[in-house]
């Protein structure tokens, strides 16, 4: 699973960007976020507050619910900003 | 015509508006909006960050929604990211109709849709050193819901 | 800052936009519409005629009132007259301001006026010779009258 | 009194201008129609059908009750069709 990561997840992180494969019990993007927050203090920093997080699988806007396969582009980021 | 453009370099009003009317006698009027970045506050540049693939993916997406939408005969959205200083202009929304109300509405709906769903975080400099995330508003969530 | 211009010349909208965002950092957004000739029906050209001094003095007083109603930084009315080929720029309303929801309206707000109040009169011209008057529309009034 | 007219009005009456000095009774709007359609076959036509014509007394657009006086600027004209 390729994970991304933007704006102020991407510095808490640490990075922009990984590869990872979870466990079979990570179903979907709140599960994934659970799971994430496990990996690292920048992890558990980042994703502390899952309700301040918004999420894109395969560069769709995701919600908590959303289901996550193994080859699926999955990003992190806060609520946009643009325009 | 359709065009989205996720660019860093500076972007040509004049020229994208040309480029709408060129060659065709239908269109009645042209609707632009030109986002600029403002100095609030001791600002002294906005980073704008994007998800390169995504962003060209919702920016289509969106434009072709305005099109069905309103009955236009073009589109131009155009959103710069990277390092923008006060007074830059950031992103351009241009819509040609053969009618006024068409062009104006279909403009406003697409710059409210681009603050609240187009993958993009602005992060700002001050002189100071200092730098902070914008955060979302929940009246730009607002303005988008009435679409 | 405020400009109204009633002229036979054709006008520049991106020397007009830069000279609104010239000099300051607060401005976050410029609105504009541009209204051009349309090909309908075979029209080889249309002739405006205005009321010369009152145009002027009604294009003032709209634009002021948009000043006043909405948080404008500047605001740019130029309305053309004369003999318009198809594809010719007739009108060009801009809006300045810190938001875009104020520069969006305004802009709408006084291209709705400008249908209605201003002193201007179109005729028709069309290639098999004859020509006609624009007649006034229900619908442009109804447009006007939600503001 | 400075009398202007624009567009099929102006076409019908035949001048774009015209110095009169209407009878005291003229008093408003309507009433100066009225006086006009009387001056000429030009005039008569033009001024046919009051209700399709709109008017300004010295620059500001003025109903069919708003008063004239000698040394007004009167203007007579279709529905506006700018923008």
């Amino acid at each position: 699973m390729k994970l991304l990561y933007f704006a102020w997840v991407r510095q808490k992180v640490g990075v922009a960007e990984e590869k990872l494969s979870p466990p079979a019990e990570v179903r979907d993007v709140a599960g994934l976020m659970a799971w994430l927050a496990t990996r690292s203090p920048g992890h558990a920093d980042a994703f502390a507050n899952p309700r301040q997080i918004r999420a894109a699988v395969n560069q769709d806007f995701a919600g908590p619910t959303a289901l996550v396969a193994a080859n699926d582009e999955v990003a992190f980021f806060p609520p946009v900003t643009g325009g | 015509m359709l065009t989205v453009r996720v660019q860093e370099a500076a972007f040509d009003p004049a020229a994208e508006s040309a480029a709408l009317a060129a060659g065709r006698q239908d269109v009645g009027g042209i609707a632009s909006f030109t986002g600029i970045c403002r100095a609030d506050d001791g600002l002294a540049a906005m980073v704008l960050e994007h998800y390169p693939g995504m962003t060209e993916r919702a920016l289509e997406d969106i434009a072709r929604q305005a099109m069905r939408r309103w009955p236009l005969t073009g589109c131009t959205v155009i959103h710069r990211y990277g390092r923008m200083l006060p007074g830059a202009p950031i992103v351009l929304v241009l819509t040609a109709s053969a009618h006024r109300a068409a062009a104006l509405e279909s403009c406003a709906f697409l710059i409210d849709w681009l603050k609240t769903s187009a993958p993009f975080w602005k992060r700002e400099e001050f002189a100071d050193g200092t730098e902070r995330w914008v955060e979302a508003k929940a009246e730009d969530e607002a303005a988008a819901a009435r679409w």
